[in-house]
């Protein structure tokens, strides 16, 4: 097994999904890639990750603990939404969707996986900013499936947005590639490739450097969802399909965090300065602060989530800016937990608004009666998402503000801890009318197996890992945070 | 010891899931869910009563599946042993009457789940008071105020209870975030997580740290406690929950915030500050006081109960906050007396405020209303609630020989002891804080004359007073129970005293321990100012009673004891609606503290008739909730009108949000040039 | 050729690399803009000939080839083609006047040439201001995107942009890895053509490809 | 001995109460040139209520039973730890000042439930007005309690009786001389007088302690009278004993206690008289007055505190 194997599984997969004849095949190909791929993921992930860096491809493709972590990741939540979609999208009725956007979906769904896997397994930062660039485009026609007016607008706004974040983002690449070509020698081909770079990073030229992690901030912070590059992200969480949104929101802004990651280990070693970490926080408490008020007063369920998850990577970015065990050891769990978190909260959105028809708070009531385990799964995920015990997030949290503690950063944590406060007052206030109470109307109250599944393992997930870190993630998490921290090349 | 403990987590573990096997039997999924939190409570309060006694604690280590935070490390010592203790007595007549009381929901909610949350919230607090490390700690608070949100929203169709629920969450969630920095400032100064550690860096942190800190806890702790003015969840919560969880929330939930409080200030920030005290004395008694004059405001029974509990949580700060004035003014036998005092408080506390939300309860479940103005002649409709609600209130009321006199007076005079110290302004102080506390005593009584004699005595006021039916038999026992418990604790006082100096003693090494508090039956202040016998005082008292019924038999010999109707000064055909209201009773008091209620009053006037026979058709009067309109409505205002405003950033124009990213780039780029 | 006189030739197409942007704003119609895009294009291509020459490195004139065929030919003709399809409106519609746009313009310049002045120790091909231009041409592409009214004319703001990312490639460090230099070709021709699937659709929901019509989704 | 002479002590008090009651009637009615009540009336009238038969009402409960007994017996409770003819009281060790007022309370608490019992308007509103009134005294009381055990640095009745007699008169009446006028107004509102409240008067607008009352009968209400005559006498026994302390004896001597029994009667006398005279000449206040009155009692009482922290403590 090596990485281009299991690169290979999603593009196949795609294909096959894009050439079968019936529904039925497209929803074969289309679940079994995804389970395909989750199997020989996982085991491949969690077999090699402790055996030090695995190249391919020349040195372009590789893999880090850290890659090795966001891969996982990446396998299981394809996993999960692919069941999930097998469930939802393919549903008989009135409301089917024909044959051939079902084939278009499983092409992107399965284009759109491999490309994040490229982007973590890239050594070469090229070839990493070209697979981001690929997420975009692949789930560009994700996000815009129906083709309905306010999908199109999403989709629109997304791809504009992204490509001229990620062209500033090639920008800062072409700068460190000219700082590396500046001041290290001997590096040939190398010289765009991560491991080479973190390995020489004293050599490269600091203030060219500086420059150019302002330029990655800015051009991979788009594609994150960091606030005030963020605005394209509640448009197309809300507008894609649920399934969709669950991989939108749980690993691409992940993948796009991953490569403002690469870049920050570089500029800190070559710098030697806060510098890139204080960006960090800054933009990480920026973020959470600008998705308050839209948590506060929101109507619409789906952006609620999206600017949620605008929120996480603020949390996210001011973890890794905090450093320090803590700090990157929560930040890095937290891009699990959050991806764990939201996507149930998306998949329970994807039941809500099959069950009620509406994307509006305001119209939807007594969850709890209509459907019982939705409701529990739905506030469950609410809790687990604003950091509540015993669920996930919560350890996660603690840990990233425990690293600011450590590191010092008294101030951004205060404000940290204030902010937190609303958003959690912004959910809460919102999904105890949603969940409680008397249902307004008679609503659709069909049960869906294959759907319930998923919702109960996803709470099983946040809870599992509220109270355990099962060792072999946690090892691997140690392994990235032994990247991040730059102990290890 | 130590197997009692696991026995007590497994009993609520263990009872909280094994309902759901007989979840198609109410019946008995809540007999499983009761009697075991009844077995928890029962092991509970021995393993911790031989800690108190013997001074030797428990500590358990569990291998943790967090990593980071070592092994989930729980220890009992005295002071969790005293909680502890707390939360197991008052749990179990509270499970005793939830056996009955719960037979409401049968069919109505899903009763397993219901036992779930009951018992895991009993887990739960008892966890907080054990827990020894950060992550544990906020782990277990915050699984609490979780499972008490589902309590407090089991009857969720009403909006009323959602909305409490949300407030209480909202407000209890904010308080956590303070609890939470002031436990990363001790982590960021020590280091590490553990209390250990944060106790052994105590005398090294900075004074700044430290006050920061201890504002944090304050206010973080404080909400939890209901401590004014971060109070205003508690009165909407406490009632909305099923009554066994209101007298577990007030008089246990709120009793951990005390819990975490003195862990803070005696053994995690050494030597204490002066004015940490003044500004506990400070709160306490403006808790005092304004939770008692709205409390008499109150028509709703269980309100009116929250409010009380305010009240009392203000005279536990009292009894804090002396000690850590006295402490700091060199008089540590004082402080002693006066930290006893604050935990004697809790406990009694527990005691009769648990009995009176039980019998709030109980006349909740035999009337289905809780509006005092709607109750009255409850005393023949439900004798034994009656009789315990009484008691209650009594205690409540500091009513000598019940428990609540001994901690009131315990507290006076702990506050009067500050006249011994140097320094005007305490001297001063104490003194006056000790006759405001008298004050709010004699409110209580008012308080409580009002909503007994409201709701028990006279004629009943609507059709569900007159049809109002006695509770179950268990209901009865575990309200028996609490209120022989309320003469207990007061009896026992020269039993318990000890056991709470010996534990104030070991708080901290500021306190001087080892003062005999006790002679023989008396409690001794030791100043050598004051002594008392409660077990002397029931004694004299009975025995008057008694030669006063004997001599009348004796010297007066037999009377004729007619029944007539009520004479009213010759008044005929007395109807319930003449009597006087709740609203009437507490009107004289309205008036004098208008300044603090800013009364309301609209009045509809017919308008046939004279002008001095004009009647009224309609009469409405309310106070104004001060708090809430001052700080809490305008804040939750501002927020959503600042979020609306705010929201405008995200126009929906492309051409603006490449603005945004443009505009940042811009001033990155300038920024990276001038710091460079 | 001599070597001497190519810096002085590259410094000048440079300065033409500016005109024509000014050009692309200044422009009355759009499909003069497209025109000024070319030009540009083209002038970055015999930029980047210069340079492969100056420097011999010969997998430069790949990247020229492709430029011109692709820049300077099939993007030109693609826009023409669009245009002609969606029906679209030939004037340039722009949120401010042009004089206030090419204040603004000059003000970037100054911008960009500022932030790049306190970089020391730099040994870039030909000289430093290249980074500048760079640097000026994104912050233009970005002025170009925010000005404009049509999807259009956004994505040629995008191109813009990723001229001036070509530019700073190879002035700086004689181009990045060949594979990586396809491989943005390939991207930037890609993101090109689905941008134009996209505008069909936006044309086929909103009849009519004005951005101020996609203001649906806010808040 | 000290058991007789504190029994004796009590038995004083109880049956000295109505005589209290009876000589400020009758100063009321010399002053409005009637003849008023023989002495012997009052304690007839008690005797005839005593074996009077009862109606009671049909809406009463067992509190409405139970109240005169805990009444009076809560101020025979408190009557037994007041040090009167001599230095010591037959329950004076039991507790301090703190559990004097909170046996009053006690006693008050029942009487105010009683009075809703019946479900009278009229009860309610005497018990509403007589809590209403008793929480704004109790503070009060407390507060002089404490200006005096400043001074004494003890909270026992007894204690600080001895302390001050132990004092030189100058010291105390320096001192305490302004807690006094405190538990002067104390006494006249605990005790229903005018201007508090008049016990001559059934009247709607002015009944405080009447009102409550008015649904006994018999022997109820003479227990309630009783009662409320020792309370009476009670704080006249605190003005006396606390502030004029002089000349009680500690020893069993026959002498010193005869001679202490006529000086308290001729300390009550006067204190009576106070009362009466005030009573006499002055109209009852409106209720929403009445507060100010009884903050005057808490300034006083604070004035003397504060004073003592200025100068410098006493004893």
């Amino acid at each position: 097994m090596t990485i281009g194997y299991l690169l290979a599984i999603p593009v196949v997969s795609a294909f096959c999904c894009l050439a079968s004849g019936t529904k039925a095949f497209v929803r074969f190909f289309f679940v079994a890639g995804a389970v395909l791929l989750a199997a020989a993921g996982e085991y491949f992930v969690f077999t090699r990750a402790g055996q030090g860096n695995l190249f391919a491809f020349g040195g372009n493709l590789f893999m880090d603990p850290l890659g090795a972590l966001f891969a996982a990741l990446i396998v299981a939540l394809g996993l999960l939404s692919a069941v999930y979609a097998g469930g939802y999208l393919f549903e008989e009725g009135p409301s089917a969707i024909p044959l051939r956007k079902l084939r278009r979906y499983g092409f992107f769904f399965h284009l759109f996986l491999f490309t994040m896997l490229l982007t973590v397994f890239a050594n070469n930062l090229g070839i990493m900013w070209i697979s981001i660039e690929g997420t975009t485009l692949a789930s560009a026609f994700l996000v815009n499936i129906d083709d309905k007016k306010s999908s199109v607008e999403a989709a629109w706004k997304y791809l504009i947005l992204c490509s001229v974040g990620i062209a500033l983002a090639l920008f800062g690449i072409i700068l460190v590639y000219y700082s590396a070509a500046l001041g290290v020698s001997g590096g040939g081909n190398y010289l765009l490739n991560w491991t080479f770079l973190a390995g020489r990073a004293k050599e490269l030229n600091p203030q060219v450097m500086r420059l150019a992690f302002v330029f990655i901030l800015v051009g991979y912070g788009t594609k994150a969802g960091l606030a005030p590059f963020h605005s394209w992200l509640p448009d197309a969480h809300s507008q894609a399909p649920s399934p969709v949104s669950a991989l939108l929101s749980g690993v691409l802004l992940s993948c796009a965090t991953l490569g403002i990651l690469r870049f920050h280990i570089l500029t800190k070693a070559a710098t030697e300065s806060p510098f890139s970490g204080h960006l960090l926080i800054f933009f990480g408490v920026l973020s959470v602060a600008v998705a308050v008020p839209f948590i506060l007063d929101q109507k619409d369920y789906k952006r609620l989530f999206a600017y949620s998850s605008v929120e996480h990577m603020g949390l996210v970015a001011a973890g890794l800016g905090f450093g320090g065990a803590w700090g990157l050891y929560g930040a890095l769990l937290h891009v699990v937990n959050h991806a764990f978190g939201k996507s149930l909260l998306f998949f329970c959105s994807g039941h809500l608004l099959h069950q009620f028809g509406t994307k509006e708070i305001g119209k939807i009531r007594g969850i709890l009666k209509v459907n019982p385990l939705l409701g529990g799964a739905f506030f469950a995920g609410i809790m687990a998402i604003t950091g509540m015990p015993p669920f996930n997030i919560f350890v996660s949290k603690f840990f990233i503000l425990c690293g600011g503690f450590a590191g010092g950063h008294f101030f951004a944590c205060g404000i940290l801890l204030f902010l937190l406060v609303f958003i959690f007052a912004g959910f809460l206030r919102h999904a105890c009318n949603m969940v409680f109470g008397i249902p307004e109307k008679t609503v659709r109250a069909e049960r869906n197996r294959v759907m319930d599944g998923v919702l109960l393992a996803g709470v099983f997930f946040l809870v599992l890992l509220g109270v355990w870190v099962p060792g072999p993630l946690h090892r691997l998490i140690l392994g990235a945070v032994s990247v991040a921290g730059g102990t290890t090349g | 010891m130590g197997k009692l403990v696991l026995a007590q987590f497994l009993f609520y573990v263990l009872g909280g899931l094994a309902g759901f096997l007989r979840r198609k039997n109410p019946e008995h999924s809540n007999r499983i869910a009761c009697v075991s939190a009844l077995a928890a409570g029962v092991s509970g309060m021995f393993y911790s009563a031989g800690i108190l006694l013997s001074g030797k604690g428990i500590a358990l280590s569990f291998r943790g599946g967090v990593p980071l935070c070592g092994a989930v490390f729980l220890e009992v010592d005295a002071l969790s042993a005293f909680f502890i203790f707390l939360i197991s007595f008052l749990s179990v007549p509270v499970s005793i009457f939830a056996l009955g009381y719960n037979r409401e929901y049968f069919g109505k909610k899903n009763v397993p789940l219901l036992g779930l949350f009951y018992n895991f919230f009993l887990l739960s607090m008892v966890l907080v008071t054990m827990a020894r490390n950060i992550f544990v700690f906020l782990t277990a608070w915050e699984i609490m105020s979780l499972v008490s949100y589902f309590l407090v929203v089991t009857e969720h169709e009403n909006p009323k209870a959602r909305r409490a629920g949300l407030l209480y969450f909202v407000m209890t969630h904010a308080g956590t975030a303070f609890i939470a920095g002031a436990f990363w400032l001790l982590f960021s100064a020590s280091g590490a997580l553990a209390f250990d550690a944060f106790r052994a860096h105590a005398a090294m942190l900075s004074p700044g740290l430290k006050n920061v800190v201890f504002f944090c806890a304050l206010v973080g702790f404080g909400t939890k406690a209901g401590m004014i003015p971060f109070h205003i969840w508690l009165p909407e919560a406490h009632p909305e929950a099923p009554s066994p969880i209101s007298a577990l929330m007030s008089g246990a939930m709120i009793k951990t915030a005390i819990y975490a409080l003195l862990r803070f200030i005696f053994f995690f920030l050494g030597p204490v500050y002066f004015w940490w005290g003044a500004v506990l004395l400070g709160f306490g008694i403006f808790s005092v006081l304004v939770g008692i004059l709205y409390a008499l405001m109150e028509k709703d029974l269980k309100r009116l109960l929250a409010f009380s509990s305010i009240e009392n949580i203000g005279i536990i700060l009292l009894g804090i906050g002396m000690g850590v004035v006295l402490i700091s003014s060199r008089q540590p036998i004082f402080a002693l007396f006066a930290v006893a005092a604050a935990l004697y408080h809790a406990l009694n506390h527990a005691a009769f405020k648990g009995l009176l939300f039980l019998g709030a309860g109980s006349v909740l479940s035999g009337t289905h209303t809780r509006n005092i103005e709607e109750l009255g002649g409850l005393i023949k409709k439900m004798p034994w609630t009656a009789a315990c609600f009484l008691t209650g209130s009594a205690a409540i009321s500091a009513l000598p020989p019940l428990n609540g006199f001994v901690s009131e007076w315990m507290t006076l005079l702990a506050l009067f002891s500050g006249v011994d110290c140097e320094g005007f302004g305490i001297r001063f102080f104490s003194v006056v804080l000790a006759s405001l506390l008298g004050l709010a005593g004699a409110l209580a009584a008012t308080c409580f004359v009002k909503a007994f004699g409201i709701a028990f005595l006279g004629l009943p006021r609507s059709p569900r007073a007159e049809c109002a039916r006695e509770g179950s038999r268990s209901m009865k026992i575990g309200m028996i129970t609490l209120a022989l418990s309320c003469f207990g604790l007061g009896l026992a006082a020269p039993v318990i005293v000890p056991i709470l100096g010996k534990l104030s003693g070991e708080l901290t090494t500021e306190i001087s321990g080892n003062i005999p508090l006790i002679h023989g039956s008396f409690l001794v202040f030791p100043g050598g100012w004051s002594q008392i016998s409660l077990p002397w005082v029931f004694g004299v008292m009975a025995v008057s009673l008694s030669v006063i019924a004997a001599a009348m038999t004796v010297f007066a010999g037999r009377v004729s004891v007619k029944t007539g109707p009520s004479w009213d000064c010759g008044m005929r055909g007395l109807t319930p609606r003449m009597q006087y209201s709740g609203t009437g009773y507490s009107k004289p008091i309205r008036r004098i503290f208008s300044f603090l209620y800013q009364p309301s009053r609209k009045v509809e006037v017919e308008d046939e008739g004279y002008s001095v026979l004009r009647t009224a058709k309609h009469f409405e009067s309310g106070i104004r909730p001060l708090f809430e309109e001052t700080i809490y409505r305008p804040m939750a205002k501002f927020a959503l009108y600042f979020s609306e405003k705010a929201k405008r950033i995200q126009t929906g124009h492309i051409q603006i949000y490449l603005g945004y990213i443009f505009v940042t780039l811009l001033a990155l780029l300038l920024f990276t040039r001038v710091s460079s | 050729m001599s070597s001497e006189w190519i810096p002085s030739l590259v410094h000048f197409f440079g300065m033409m690399l500016l005109v024509a942007s000014f050009g692309i704003i200044a422009a009355p119609q759009i499909m003069a803009s497209v025109r000024a895009y070319a030009v540009h294009s083209f002038l970055l291509a015999v930029i980047t000939v210069l340079v492969a020459l100056a420097g011999h490195v010969e997998h430069l004139l790949i990247s020229a080839a492709l430029t011109v065929v692709l820049k300077t030919v099939v993007i030109p003709r693609v826009f023409s083609k669009m245009i002609h399809r969606l029906g679209v409106r030939r004037e340039v519609e722009s949120y401010a006047n042009v004089p206030f746009l090419l204040l603004i313009s000059v003000l970037l310049l100054f911008v960009s040439f500022y932030v790049t002045s306190g970089l020391r120790g730099l040994e870039p091909v030909f000289s430093k201001e290249f980074v500048s231009i760079a640097i000026f041409t994104v912050f233009f592409g970005m002025l170009v995107m925010i000005s404009v009214k049509k999807a259009m004319t956004q994505v040629l703001g995008l191109l813009l942009i990723e001229n001036g990312l070509f530019l700073l490639g190879i002035t700086m460090t004689f181009g990045m890895p060949l594979l990586v230099e396809l491989g943005i070709s390939f991207d930037v021709l890609v993101a090109v053509f689905i941008m134009g699937i996209f505008m069909l659709k936006i044309r086929g929901a909103f009849e009519g490809i004005d951005i101020d019509d996609l203001t649906e989704l806010k808040g | 001995m000290t058991l007789i002479l504190s029994v004796f002590q009590a038995v004083l008090i109880a049956g000295f109460a109505p005589a209290v009651s009876w000589f400020i009637k009758k100063m009321k009615a010399v002053s409005q040139n009637r003849v008023g009540p023989r002495f012997f009336q009052v304690y007839f009238d008690l005797i005839k209520l005593f074996r009077k038969g009862m109606v009671i009402s049909g809406t009463a409960s067992w509190v409405f039973h139970a109240a005169p007994y805990v009444f009076f017996g809560g101020t025979i409770a408190a009557a037994l730890m007041l040090p009167v003819i001599w230095k010591g009281a037959l329950c004076g060790f039991m507790g301090d000042a703190i559990l004097f007022v909170y046996l009053l309370a006690l006693g008050r608490f029942f009487l105010v439930l009683a009075a809703l019992d019946t479900g009278t308007a009229f009860g309610g509103m005497g018990s509403s007005r007589e809590m209403f009134l008793s929480s704004l005294a109790e503070p009060a009381l407390l507060l002089s309690f404490f200006s005096i055990g400043f001074h004494t640095k003890t909270l026992s009745l007894t204690g600080m009786m001895s302390v001050l007699a132990a004092d030189s008169p100058h010291r105390v009446i320096f001192f305490v001389s302004l807690a006094f006028g405190a538990v002067l107004i104390l006494a006249i509102a605990e005790s229903g007088r005018i201007p508090v409240d008049n016990p001559a008067t059934h009247l709607e607008l002015t009944m405080v302690h009447e009102a409550m009352v008015l649904e006994y009968s018999g022997r109820y209400l003479a227990l309630l009278e009783w009662g409320h005559q020792i309370k009476q006498l009670l704080f006249l026994t605190l003005l006396a004993n606390l502030f004029f302390p002089w000349g009680i004896p500690d020893t069993f001597n026959a002498v010193p206690i005869v001679l202490s029994l006529l000086l308290y009667a001729g300390k009550i006398a006067v204190a009576a008289w106070v009362i009466g005279w005030i009573e006499i000449h002055f109209a009852k206040l409106r209720l929403f007055r009445v507060p100010d009155f009884l903050a005057v009692a808490f300034v006083l009482a604070l004035l003397s505190f504060l004073g003592q922290l200025m100068v410098g403590r006493g004893a």
